[in-house]
């Protein structure tokens, strides 16, 4: 034999490989199981059923990554080495980021899922993207000071990459619309909120926007709540899965969210589809991620059928209408235009629920053009 | 079987040093060439279109394969390097990771964010790894024991803490950062050259088990031995504890270094849990599963672990487990569940780790051989 | 021997990590005196005493009968054994280093007993004056004491004694010998010595091992009496002892 | 040779080593007695560089070694044996050995060359063994050993080492009757003519009035006296506080 | 003025937070010798247990009396988990160390899982009474109540672990046993009991830890233990191993410094004092701060 061997894909009536390589395990294994749910659904809805682009039936590998970009990497060689041309999933920023150039390299489809980092946008013209990005987080959170000039804003996130790319954002974002942005930062592990609490408390921010992920959100939101920052001012943080709504606590009552997505946001086609398929009936953060990714792989299929430029061509630039709405891939650096969501959080013990305030339309939520880097 | 005992005693594998005890006589002729046996058996393995269903997921040759062969050979490597401090010089150095971290993010970096060619960012990253290693022993050494672990999980913290803050974008904090590979050789990149990174991997192994082995038979060799048993007998035989110590603990960092290095090309980036403390751990698991001080202990130890921790994920989402009823299937689909329990079982199992495998299978093996 | 054995020891093996130490041990402990058991470094007396106290180490296997009275007891654990009257002082003293001079006495005190504190400060009144020492700063005859003095709070049925003169000055090595003398006037003693004068001072039976078995039993004077048994046994003349 | 000044270790108020002044000659053999804890250890620690003295000095050949770390005062020829056996329990007694030769010949640090194929290590470290006569232990795990037998490496330990002042500390401690005499003359070959000295803490009396040239006698931490074995002998106090009434 | 004081008193209850991990992590590294890995699991096991008692357990609920119930559950649990741990998998395995890192480390990975199966890896809102949500006024600072609780318990657990210490025999026998098992067996002494009554001992202070963890951070999550352990270790390194009273100093400076250098400093300056204030300590007294000087 040879010392490797790569299989080529198949032929015209064969199936069409498309691997899903995303967190089934390990600490973002809830995201993980909603964005399936949501692949399902939506490869289902755009196939109306047939599981099939014309009479090639796709043919979907899963692949868990536990959040390891190493694991995800070996996965998605593995899935390319047996030819597969269109690989989807990453969970998190950190995988998305690393599978990212593995596709460049191999000239297959990417299409990354509910990793919200900006560095996904325009890594490279190979990568797209399902889900939506830091960015449109932040024009959200904009949109509730109304006008911006004169106001102070302090963004409180945590020390890192998704730390840093959300000040970024609302330095540019907000403090470009006149406000000045000043930023309360602290480490992903800290346990104890206090020192924060106040030192925000003493900046006097007309806004504050938090942008924290993890498990101590509770006890986050529990500090800033008694020591009184909530009352103080006008908090904006981003509507995370269900599932996390009762650790808000009385303090959910308090925060305006931004929301990427809740169940009952929209109404649309999709959605109902979506609903019709997802155990329980519920949608949630996540679910039209996955939803979008498979419309996004059944355009490419018919498309592009097994050439990869085709496929990419056939997404640059399409408008379709997936969950949320109305979803556009900017054909310049791949970043997916989609409605976001103001919303407000009721309830109290374990039934909470969320309700729009307002909907933000693709173009009004977009991102900067990036610049494709490859 | 009364015969009286005989003063000549087959010393038990997992205390003494292979190199320092004489084999069996029948062993002598074939054993020098048993590794390099091996090492050419694995160098070929890429040729071989096998197909071991349930194993792997292709055949021998195909890229995810490949790939996750070499993943564990630097793996092997590491815990081959780690040993030299843990297993033969009896140091619990608990920052170990630190040094595989060092090569990971300095070669990235170097040649991501510096542009640096391959083979200098490379060069540049085992000189830079060996120094901070040399460096940091230095201090840490000055305790000894459970102390010395700490301060060296202390060291390890803060690289951690580094690396998470972000500094000036450097590292790309929790999202980690991809490896620039536009100025690599071209026989690096894509997944069709997996298999030069097999070699590469299999290349860094040979390294560290060549080294450690030389060293661990060397003159130094034996002082470290003896360091592990009793440190100031050591001091009134004439000899520094404190130097040969360094000189160990520098050289498995500089080993743990050049891993790193061979590790962000078969990977592609860094991410941060590489620095985490728990890598450390997982070297030392993979030290113990395999059985300290042992010629192949190690090397097997750290091979096993990383196929299991990659292989489990898909073994979690096969079919067999998910047909299985909930209270095993929910249990069992958790990849490190199946890991941990592996671990405890290995020591009621593989007392000694897997290395003394053979002893206890000798008994076993010599009731079955005809007699002469 | 005229009266029952406290202890008899039955064809005891033991084999540690695969090597025969004991092959076929047997003899029996008188119930009044001190039975001494001999040999040259390295026969097994020590792995024959921690086997009658149940403390083969775990890679090894002790076989064959030890009884005291009616009782076996191989497949006993240790401190029961010990609980049930059975005294040792293991070769290497094993005081308890970080504990002080107090805690070690204390630690041995048993339930149920009243522990003879003045005995034992009278045999040695260093140990009442270093009570709050702690034990692993002791010098090596001191630690010896306190290993002793241990096991002399407590009322014992038979003492086993593994070299309790090993490192000791020569007024000390007497002293403990007077010790042992007047304890074995109401206890039987298993004594483990090197040390001829104090054999010769205390024994009444001896045992001799030779390579894992035992190569002769009977009284301890003839033997030591008989120059030629003693060096073919023991390989010294009884003349030259060290005192 | 070696020689001690006001050698002095407190801890607290204690003085467990009490201004020592010793000189000890080239060639003597110099008995060190006294009751259980008068210092002996102690002095032997301070001596070798395992305990830092709160006062006082250390002689080698004239040049202070006080400031010495241990490893650095054997290499000026300074060998210990301890009363509590300390091998390397894990190597055998052959390696133990080796590594003992090996460390006073120089060339520990080689890295990269077989410890096996020095012939000169080997055969030094056999006679080290042949001495003692554990020359058929050679293949056992030195953590295995009898105590007699364990201390019999120590012995060997030292002899490679050829240090030129030895320090023997209870050597015959636990050593069977029968071996006393072989030990006794490996030890009384120590010193011989090459002169060497040595400083022994023993408690067999035999053993320190045949080989000792002169006896030193600790009490409390203090020289009670140091003289030849009769007046030693001779001298109530030694009597009274050591010897007691022999048996 | 009232920042100093909400700081300090808040970085105080963070202290007894550390200091409940880390005693019963102390107690059983430094007494048994056991170097406890899955310390955070028992941790998580008593989160999880008062959380389900609090749910399911008749008499038990999320205030008053019914919570006091639903922590002893916990407590309880845990030190069950942790006997159990010690008798099946800790107990052949004394005196060999590395092997004992493997089982706890394989526990803690494998125990972790077994939760998160169970209860998935979501954070789950935690059952607490209504007052520990709530502020205390303390000379103008708004300290937390959960922080307050944490304070009390923290220093009841000393108290309770010094008196058992230093009053039973079983401090004694767990210190003697340390050094040498087989000889105080041969004392007489049934020793392996009082290593499961330390395991016993430390699995109950974790649980509570667990609980009162739960408390003040008002969720419980599979990982919560183990993210508290690093720190825990650090604590009772710097304290001196096995010593409780180390424990506390060691963990009050921990908390302290923690809080005030996050204040005043720049984020994530607080974690890298704590672990350079551990190096130096270690540095300077390897013994840790409560610790004696080691014995040749
Ligand atoms: N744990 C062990 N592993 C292997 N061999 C052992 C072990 N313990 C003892 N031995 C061997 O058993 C033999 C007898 O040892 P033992 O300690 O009983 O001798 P002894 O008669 O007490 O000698 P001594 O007079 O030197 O104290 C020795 O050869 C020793 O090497
Ligand atoms: N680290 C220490 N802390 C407190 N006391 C100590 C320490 N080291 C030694 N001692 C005390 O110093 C004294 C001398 O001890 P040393 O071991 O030197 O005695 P020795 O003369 O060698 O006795 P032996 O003949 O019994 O071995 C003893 O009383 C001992 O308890
Ligand atoms: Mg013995
Ligand atoms: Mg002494």
């Amino acid at each position: 034999g040879s010392p490797q061997d790569t299989a080529s894909g198949g032929g015209d009536a064969a199936p069409v490989k498309v691997g899903l390589v995303y967190s089934q395990s390990g600490p973002l294994a809830s995201y993980g199981k909603q964005y399936i749910e949501g692949f399902k659904a939506g490869l289902d809805f755009a196939t109306k059923g047939t599981g099939k682009v014309g009479d090639r039936k796709i043919e979907v590998t899963e692949a868990d990554d536990a959040g390891d970009p190493a694991k995800a990497v070996s996965a998605t060689k593995d899935l390319i080495g047996k030819g597969t041309k269109i690989i989807a999933g990453s969970t998190s920023s950190g995988v998305a980021l690393q599978v990212a150039p593995i596709a460049a390299q191999n000239k297959v489809l990417f299409i990354s899922g509910p990793a919200a980092t900006d560095a996904v946008t325009g890594a490279n013209k190979y990568t797209f993207r399902s889900g939506r990005q830091s960015w449109q987080d932040v024009v959200t959170a904009k949109s509730f000071i109304g006008d911006a000039a004169g106001k102070k804003v302090v963004v409180f996130a945590q020390d890192g990459a998704f730390g840093d790319a959300n000040e970024a954002a609302v330095k540019a974002v907000i403090g470009g619309a006149g406000a000045t942005v000043s930023s309360v930062r602290a480490p992903a592990s800290a346990t104890e909120f206090t020192p924060f609490a106040s030192q925000i408390k003493a900046a006097k921010p007309d806004l504050l926007f938090v942008a924290w992920a993890g498990t101590t959100a509770g006890a986050m939101w529990q500090t800033l709540d008694q020591q009184g920052v909530l009352a103080s001012t006008t908090v904006v943080t981003g509507l995370d899965i269900r599932a996390s709504w009762p650790t808000f606590g009385a303090a959910g009552s308090k925060i305006s969210f931004l929301s990427h997505y809740f169940d009952g946001a929209s109404d649309t086609e999709a959605a109902k589809a979506a609903k019709a398929k997802v155990a329980g009936g519920t949608l949630d953060l996540f679910h039209p991620d996955g939803f979008a990714a498979a419309q996004m792989v059944v355009r490419a299929v018919q498309e592009g059928g097994d050439d990869v430029d085709k496929m990419i061509k056939a997404l640059e630039g399409w408008e379709f209408e997936g969950v949320k709405g109305t979803m556009k891939i900017r054909a310049e650096d791949h970043a997916l235009l989609q409605p976001m969501y103001q919303a407000k959080l009721s309830g109290s013990g374990t039934a909470f629920t969320a309700t729009a305030q307002k909907t933000l339309t693709g173009d009004e939520s977009a991102p900067p053009v990036a610049q494709m880097k490859g | 079987m009364t015969e009286v005992k005989s003063a000549e005693v087959p010393a038990p594998p997992a205390t003494v040093p292979d190199e320092l005890s004489p084999g069996h006589a029948r062993w002598h002729g074939l054993r020098p060439y048993l590794p390099l046996v091996a090492l050419v058996v694995a160098a070929v393995l890429p040729y071989s279109t096998l197909n071991l269903p349930g194993v792997f997921e292709g055949p021998l040759n195909s890229p995810g394969t490949l790939q996750l062969l070499a993943i564990c050979l630097v793996f092997g490597g590491l815990a081959a390097g780690y040993d030299l401090l843990f297993g033969r010089t009896g140091m619990l150095s608990f920052g170990h990771a630190l040094y595989f971290a060092a090569g990971v993010y300095g070669t990235d970096v170097l040649i991501t964010k510096a542009g640096l060619p391959l083979w200098q960012a490379a060069l540049l990253t085992v000189v830079g790894g060996t120094t901070l290693a040399a460096l940091l022993g230095a201090v840490a050494l000055r305790t000894v024991g459970i102390a010395f672990a700490m301060v060296t999980l202390a060291f390890a913290q803060v690289g951690a803490i580094l690396v998470a803050r972000d500094f000036g974008g450097l590292t790309g904090g929790e999202e980690g950062l991809p490896l620039d590979v536009s100025g690599l050789p071209a026989a690096l990149v894509g997944v069709t050259n997996t298999v030069n990174l097999y070699w590469l991997a299999l290349a860094y192994l040979a390294l560290v088990v060549l080294v450690v082995h030389r060293v661990s038979g060397s003159p130094t060799g034996r002082v470290l031995a003896g360091l592990r048993d009793d440190e100031r007998r050591i001091g009134v035989l004439g000899l520094d504890p404190y130097r040969f110590k360094l000189v160990a603990f520098t050289l498995a960092g500089g080993l743990a270094t050049a891993g790193g290095v061979v590790y962000v090309l078969i990977v592609g980036g860094a991410s941060p849990h590489i620095t985490s403390s728990e890598l450390t751990l997982s070297l030392l698991v993979m030290v113990v599963l395999g059985g300290p001080g042992t010629r192949w202990g190690p090397v097997l130890g750290g091979i096993l672990y990383m196929y299991l921790d990659h292989r489990l994920t898909a073994f979690g989402s096969s079919d067999a487990v998910n047909n299985l009823p909930a209270f095993l299937s929910h249990p069992l689909s958790q990849p490190l569940f199946v890991l941990g329990t592996v671990f405890i079982l290995a020591v009621y199992f593989f007392p000694g780790g897997l290395a003394s495998l053979r002893t206890r299978l000798t008994p076993l093996l010599t009731t079955l051989r005809p007699r002469r | 021997m005229a009266a029952e054995p406290i202890l008899s020891v039955e064809d005891l093996s033991v084999r540690i990590a695969g090597l025969h130490i004991l092959q076929g041990v047997s003899f029996e402990v008188a119930p009044t005196g001190v039975t001494v058991l001999l040999g040259r470094n390295g026969v097994g007396k020590s792995t024959t005493l921690r086997a009658i106290v149940g403390l083969t180490p775990r890679n090894g296997e002790a076989r064959g009968a030890v009884r005291m009275g009616a009782q076996s007891l191989l497949a006993r654990p240790t401190h029961r054994l010990v609980r049930g009257g059975l005294g040792y002082v293991p070769e290497d003293r094993c005081v308890f280093a970080g504990l002080t001079v107090t805690e070690n006495l204390r630690l041995a005190e048993r339930r149920g007993t009243t522990p003879a504190y003045d005995k034992v400060f009278a045999l040695f009144p260093e140990l009442d004056r270093r009570g709050r020492q702690r034990a692993g700063s002791l010098s090596g005859g001191q630690q010896q004491m306190l290993a002793i003095g241990r096991v002399l709070l407590n009322d014992n049925r038979l003492l086993l004694v593994d070299e309790p003169t090993k490192g000791l000055a020569p007024k000390v090595v007497t002293e403990v010998a007077e010790v042992l003398e007047r304890v074995a006037e109401s206890v039987p003693v298993l004594l483990v010595e090197q040390n001829l004068a104090v054999v010769r001072r205390l024994a009444s039976d001896a045992v001799v091992l030779s390579a894992g078995r035992v190569a002769w039993t009977g009284d301890a004077r003839e033997l030591l009496l008989e120059t030629a048994l003693t060096k073919s046994l023991l390989g010294v003349g009884s003349g030259e002892v060290h005192a | 040779m070696l020689a001690t000044r006001g050698l002095t270790w407190r801890i607290g108020e204690v003085a467990i080593v009490d201004s020592v002044y010793l000189d000890l000659q080239p060639g003597e053999f110099l008995g060190v007695i006294g009751p259980n804890g008068a210092g002996k250890t102690s002095l032997f620690n301070l001596i070798t560089g395992l305990r830092r003295p709160t006062e006082g000095k250390v002689l080698l050949d004239g040049a202070d070694i006080t400031a010495l770390p241990p490893h650095r005062r054997a290499r000026l020829g300074l060998g210990r044996t301890f009363q509590a056996s300390s091998v390397f329990g894990s190597l055998t007694v052959r390696e133990n050995v080796r590594l003992a030769v090996q460390a006073h010949r120089g060339g520990s640090m080689k890295l990269w060359r077989r410890a096996a194929a020095d012939r000169e290590v080997a055969a030094a470290a056999d006679a080290a063994l042949d001495r003692v006569g554990l020359h058929h232990r050679g293949t056992a795990l030195a953590g295995t050993l009898a105590h007699g037998e364990k201390r019999k490496l120590e012995i060997a330990l030292l002899l490679a080492g050829e240090p030129r002042v030895m320090l023997l500390d209870e050597p015959m401690a636990g050593v069977s009757a029968e071996d006393v005499p072989e030990l006794v003359s490996v030890i009384k070959s120590l010193t011989g003519d090459s002169g060497r000295a040595v400083l022994m803490v023993e408690h067999h009396m035999d053993v320190i009035l045949e080989l000792a040239d002169r006896i030193a006698v600790m009490h409390h931490g203090a020289l009670l006296a140091c003289d030849t074995p009769d007046t030693v002998m001779a001298n109530a106090t030694v009597q009274e506080a050591y010897l007691g009434e022999a048996l | 003025m009232n920042t100093v004081v909400l700081l300090a008193l808040t970085g105080l209850g963070l202290a007894a937070l550390y200091f409940l991990v880390a005693s019963g992590l102390s107690l059983v590294f430094g007494l048994a010798d056991v170097l406890n890995f899955a310390h955070g699991l028992f941790l998580g096991v008593g989160a999880y247990a008062t959380w389900w008692a609090a749910g399911n357990l008749p008499g038990a609920g999320s205030d008053g009396l019914g919570f006091v119930v639903a922590v002893a559950f916990g407590v309880l649990a845990g030190a069950l988990v942790a006997v159990l741990v010690e008798l099946v998998l800790i107990r052949p395995l004394y005196s060999r160390t590395i092997e004992q890192v493997l089982v706890t480390v394989g526990l803690s990975l494998a125990g972790v899982a077994l939760l998160q199966a169970t209860w998935g890896a979501d954070p789950r809102p935690f059952p607490r009474p209504d007052w520990s949500r709530d502020v205390t006024a303390v000379l103008g600072a708004q300290v937390p109540n959960a922080g307050l609780l944490l304070i009390v318990a923290a220093v009841v657990v000393l108290g309770a672990l010094l008196a058992f210490l230093r009053w039973t025999r079983y401090g004694l026998i767990i210190r003697a046993g340390v050094e040498n098992r087989e000889m105080v067996t041969a004392l007489g002494i049934d020793v392996r009991k009082a290593f499961t009554l330390v395991f016993a001992i430390g699995g109950a202070a974790a649980a509570l830890a667990g609980a009162l963890g739960g408390v003040y951070f008002g969720t419980v999550s599979p990982g919560q233990g183990g993210s508290l352990l690093i720190f825990a270790f650090i604590v009772v390194v710097i304290g001196g191993m096995g010593s409780v009273v180390g424990s506390a100093y060691a963990a009050v400076a921990v908390g302290l410094l923690q809080q005030f250098v996050n204040y005043y400093g720049t984020s994530g300056l607080g974690d890298l004092c704590v672990v350079g204030l551990l190096a130096v300590v270690l540095l300077l007294r390897p013994q840790g701060l409560a610790g004696k000087v080691a014995h040749a």
